[in-house]
């Protein structure tokens, strides 16, 4: 499977999230998209194996105490 | 197999000297021994440390006043939390086997073992926790003693089977959508998800962070009630773990419904192949507890769809979260319907996790009032009574037939039970929800309809023909 | 490394022909003492405000007759002798982005429903009009508290008093511009990555970013849910504590709101950090090489003179701080898509030409991608509180240059400038800016003060404390030129 | 306009994975299901000016 370059990736992206936007908005994105996912994928750091969300869920809210 | 079914009664039996706890485990193991092969009920055993345990038991129950809520009781251990003895494989290639040995028991096992319990093993675990057995896999395939054709469910298969063929009188598993609810039910047993934050998950491997939970499985509600004591309660090592004080779930069960109002919902329009032997299962045991002096009332879930769409989104993403790196670099070692299943995540956007989480809100809102009207909520636990390992259905049917991940994306605390059987001899289950932290009312409705009914001591056929040392 | 604290030749300048700007300080106690009423402070701001619009874009709605009305009403009240507190009677700006009686919420949108928040008060309104105070009208925002102006929009452009030519910062720009021309004596912004630290910080006065959950959001067109805060924006430290005495405290109709208990902060400002330990922070927040030395030679400057008040300071490390302001923006780009979304898909037109590229960005992460940021984001948190075992503060700097100019600025630049500010939303601690010097050509300069979690009287009272030996928040923009273009 | 085969291109090469050919089906269908999750998922009105269950604190 060829790797897609940013054009192909922020294409089917767009595609995805239903958006239709200007060539030049659309040329900024591709330009952008490189650093984007790489910050992202900076994120998954081996430390983290284990590491719980920063948010977590609470049951009881809209109950009575 | 012990003539011990239920924790409860083993208990009375080594607290009369009936029995010893070293004849119990003994008992145990020989079930397991008779059949384990053909169920593929545990990973792990470890028949040396737990037959000094159960000899330990015996020389305290031999000192005069036992103390510790299960002392002597024979119980296994879901294949996805840690033990001091073993390793922790959560039934995959993938899982580093470091990580168990680094902490040891989990606190949810070191509860059980500081209560006496007696931890026989490792049980089979659907792979991380999620899909379905992969043949090609050094694994077993845990198989529904009831009819060994067909799958135990998942993914707390082993303890599932484990508690129905009397290799252990009770154990652990974990439920991120179901996967106590779902074994529970096509073994015949009882199974409790508790409410979310009840019982602290730290040292298990996590599916979906803000959805898991570690819950008891067993015969019936009274020895969910038992371990429920013994693994609820704060610690400090879970995040998730909640400051709700602990009731004594044993005492809350009065066997008096009277008072309380039950809202019914049949869901019988969520799976289109319904079991037809479902809806007078549900009759007669809406009859059963209205006898009991309860008010049954039809209600509807509200955004039953959307909720359960919620969890499906939630767990994916949450998963694919963990297991991205391994998927990245060794996508083969995976299961099947693992990896097929956590790599579903891609399909969304950060932007449909949060709408998830949004939706979660909205469905908390929605039930919480209905809770203003009812006190419980009952439903059939699944659309079906199982599958057979050769057709198990795609991943949407499974998730459109069990009527479980529902209750994990808004954290309420539900029972299930057995209701009966179809006509084919597999077991039909009842699911009970309540307020959350409102276990004690749960339990109270679930062993309250045991003490009228008796599908839950019901033994399958193969046990009775196996020989038994 | 000390520079020279006198004030250099332009910075003078603007000081000694600025007509007498108050304090919320000043202006209670005038209004106690009989000097002014605060119908004459309300008539010469929403006069001001009006005449000024134009060249400075600071509000989308100047409430003119209602203030005066509040302003009659607070000096009846203390005629009566019925006194509310310090705000009651003080001209205060409202980020548009919050819900306020007897004005519209437009978020600087074409897009958010006219209905939205109509005809109620956001619980923080409603408690600043309980404690007396007057609305000025509705401040500028950038268009759903992010993106730059889209002058095709029909919204007033804010520009920076300080220079016309510069960025206000956002998205609290209206505020900051209104405390720092005097066409309000404090305000309300919204912080979610920075929007009340950065207006601060290039319009020269205090900004402070609250403890997430300290401040009820209800009321407010979210940006990040998780992410979000309400915050005071004034001349000083003393001001944002008036504020935030009123502002803070729990309430039921905000899930993240927290129940803890509100302290009197302007009375703990008492000036005493004898043995205040500061850390700080060196790689990325003193070591960036986009960060200009005037800038990072500021805050230095003002570390030595609260080490000279008896604080201790140290050279530290925080790891992974890049990668803290990546998770940050990540969480708030997944978070504003799934607000945004069903809006993008159907009026993608609608939005400013610079919003909808920045909120766009927000649906390029994955689900997993959202969850791993939220894992970070447990990490660097126990970092961070790990620091803080051993420091009662942090101290950086509150950007990496002053004020630029808007011509130079592009969307894209978020993504490659280094940042100081999203850190501490990330982590939800308690931040102020604050004015720390001016550049050789007379723009502010800003320093950043951190807290632990509902610290915000420990950041407010070493901020005051510098602000007892330094006058750089109470110098002001020289609009006087601005008059005639205004006209 | 956009083939979900397209679509699942760009976000399996974003997610880092690349599944061999026996699993393409499959993944594909997860990913229609998906997409369908998500737009059920938007449709809940209620849920438009609601805040995510997902709670944040600032104290560790």
């Amino acid at each position: 499977m060829p790797t897609l370059d940013s054009e192909a990736i922020v294409t089917g992206l767009l595609a995805a999230a239903q958006l239709t936007v200007s060539p030049q908005e659309k040329a900024t994105f591709v330009k952008d998209y490189p650093l984007m996912r790489s910050n992202a994928d900076a994120l998954y750091l081996a430390e983290l194996e284990f590491v719980e969300p920063a948010v977590t869920f609470d049951p009881t809210v809209y109950y009575p105490a | 197999m012990s003539d011990y079914l239920t924790i409860s009664d083993a208990l009375d039996a080594l607290r009369d000297n009936k029995i010893t706890a070293t004849e119990l485990v003994q008992d145990a193991f020989a079930a397991a021994d008779a059949v384990d092969s053909e169920l593929g009920i545990y990973l792990a055993r470890f028949d040396e440390q737990a037959l000094a345990a159960a000899a330990e038991a015996d020389r305290i129950y031999a000192a005069g006043d036992p103390a510790g809520a299960l002392l002597g009781i024979p119980l296994g251990i879901k294949d996805i939390i840690s033990t001091l003895e073993g390793e922790t494989t959560a039934q995959s290639l993938v899982l580093d086997r470091e990580w168990g040995a680094a902490i040891g028991d989990a606190v949810v096992t070191a509860r059980l073992r500081a209560a006496g319990g007696v931890i026989t093993g490792k049980l089979t675990t659907m792979e991380y926790a999620t899909g379905v057995p992969d043949p090609t896999k050094p694994f077993p395939i845990p198989k529904n003693p009831w009819n060994t054709d067909y799958w135990t469910g998942g993914s707390s298969s082993g303890t599932g089977s484990g508690v129905a063929s009397g290799a252990i009188l009770g154990g652990l598993g974990t439920d991120t959508g179901g996967s106590i609810r779902i074994p529970a039910a096509f073994c015949g047993i009882s199974g409790l998800k508790a409410t979310f934050g009840r019982v602290p998950k730290s040292g298990c491997v996590p599916l979906g962070y803000s959805l898991d939970n570690i819950g008891p499985m067993a015969r019936s509600a009274r020895d969910c009630a038992l371990m429920l004591n013994v693994l609820a309660g704060y610690d400090a090592s879970d995040p998730c773990a909640a400051e709700q004080p602990v009731e004594d779930y044993v005492a809350g069960l009065t066997g008096d419904l009277s008072g309380l109002t039950i809202g019914l919902d049949r869901l019988a329009l969520v799976y289109a192949d319904r079991d037809p032997a479902i809806d007078p299962a549900i009759d007669a045991a809406v009859k059963a507890l209205t006898a009991l002096g309860a008010k049954v009332v039809d209600v509807t879930l509200p955004l039953w769809d959307e909720l359960s769409a919620a969890t499906r989104i939630t767990s994916r993403s949450e998963a694919f979260a963990y297991h991205a790196p391994d998927l990245q670099s060794r996508w083969d070692d995976y299961f099947e319907a693992t990896r097929q299943g956590v790599g579903a995540a891609v399909a969304f956007s950060g932007a449909d996790y949060v709408q998830a989480q949004r939706v979660r809100r909205v469905g908390q809102k929605a039930l919480a009032a209905l809770f203003e009207t009812v006190d419980l909520v009952i439903t059939p636990t699944s659309s079906v009574a199982g599958w057979s390992l050769d057709e198990l259905g795609s991943m949407t049917e499974r998730f459109l037939a069990m009527h479980t991940g529902y209750f994990n994306a808004v954290g309420n605390p539900a029972l299930v039970v057995p209701m009966g059987f179809n006509d084919i001899g597999l077991p039909l289950s009842l699911q009970v929800v309540g307020r959350p932290f409102d276990e004690t009312t749960v339990l109270r409705a679930g062993d309250a309809f045991q003490r009228v009914s008796d599908f839950h001591l019901a033994v399958p056929p193969m046990m009775s023909s196996v020989a038994v040392a | 490394m000390s520079t020279d604290l006198s004030m250099n030749s332009s910075a003078a300048d603007a000081a000694s022909h600025s007509h007498k700007f108050l304090t919320i300080a000043d202006a209670a106690a005038a209004l106690r003492d009989g000097s002014i009423t605060s119908v004459a402070l309300t008539a010469d701001i929403v006069e001001k405000a009006t005449a000024l619009n134009p060249a400075l874009g600071a509000y989308v709605t100047i409430t003119g007759d209602a203030a005066l009305a509040q302003a009659a009403a607070a000096d009846v009240a203390f005629a009566a002798g019925n006194d509310f507190g310090p705000l009651q009677g003080i001209p205060l700006a409202i980020k548009d982005i919050i819900a306020m009686k007897g004005a519209g919420t437009t978020a600087n949108s074409r897009v958010l429903d006219p209905a939205w928040g109509a005809g109620t008060d956001a619980p923080v309104v409603a408690r600043l009009r309980a404690a007396g105070s007057v609305f000025v009208g509705k401040s500028t925002t950038s268009e759903f508290a992010l993106g730059m102006p889209d002058a095709s929009k029909g919204f007033p452009v804010p520009h920076n008093p300080w220079d016309v030519e510069r960025t206000p910062a956002g998205s609290s720009s209206g505020t900051g511009i209104a405390v720092a021309a005097g066409l309000a004596l404090g305000g309300l912004g919204t912080d979610t990555g920075g929007s009340v630290r950065g207006p601060a910080c290039v319009n020269g006065h205090t900004g402070l970013k609250v403890t997430f959950g300290r401040v009820p959001k209800s009321g407010v067109v979210p940006l990040a849910f998780s992410l979000d805060s309400i915050g005071p924006m004034a001349r000083s430290a003393y001001d944002c504590a008036l504020l935030l005495e009123v502002m803070a405290g729990y309430d039921a109709s905000d899930p993240n709101a927290a129940d803890v208990e509100v302290p009197k902060y302007s009375e703990l400002l008492n000036g005493d950090i004898d043995g205040l330990k500061i850390g700080l922070p060196i790689p990325y927040f003193f070591d960036h090489d986009q960060l200009e030395p005037e800038v990072r030679d500021a805050v230095l400057s003002g570390v030595q003179q609260l080490v000279g008040m008896g604080a201790t300071s140290k050279e530290m490390a925080l790891p992974y701080a890049a990668e803290a302001k990546d998770a940050n923006m990540l969480i708030l780009g997944a978070e504003a898509y799934a607000y945004h979304r069903n809006n993008l898909v159907n009026r993608w037109e609608d939005y400013g030409n610079l919003t909808r590229p920045t909120l766009a960005r927000g649906a390029f992460y994955t689900a997993a991608d959202y969850a791993q940021a939220s894992r970070f984001r447990s990490m660097w948190s126990a970092e961070v509180a790990k620091a803080f075992e051993h420091y009662d503060v942090l101290i950086t700097p509150s950007a990496p240059s002053p004020a630029q100019l808007v011509k130079d600025m592009d969307p894209s630049q978020r993504l490659v400038q280094p940042s100081y500010t999203g850190h501490w939303n990330l982590t939800g601690l308690p931040a102020v800016a604050i004015p720390s010097g001016f550049t050789a050509s007379g723009l502010p300069l800003s320093m950043q003060i951190i807290g632990k979690p509902f610290a915000e009287a420990t950041v407010l009272k070493v901020a005051d404390a510098l602000q007892r030996v330094t006058n750089w928040h109470l110098l002001h923009p020289p609009v006087e030129t601005l008059y005639a273009t205004a006209a | 306009m956009h083939s979900n085969e397209e679509k699942l291109a760009v976000v399996l090469e974003m997610s880092g994975i690349t599944p061999p050919a026996e699993d393409q089906e499959a993944i594909l269908r997860a990913f229609s299901t998906g997409r369908e999750l998500s737009k059920l998922i938007f449709s809940v009105a209620q849920a438009r000016y609601e805040e995510p269950a997902l709670i944040f604190s600032a104290r560790v």
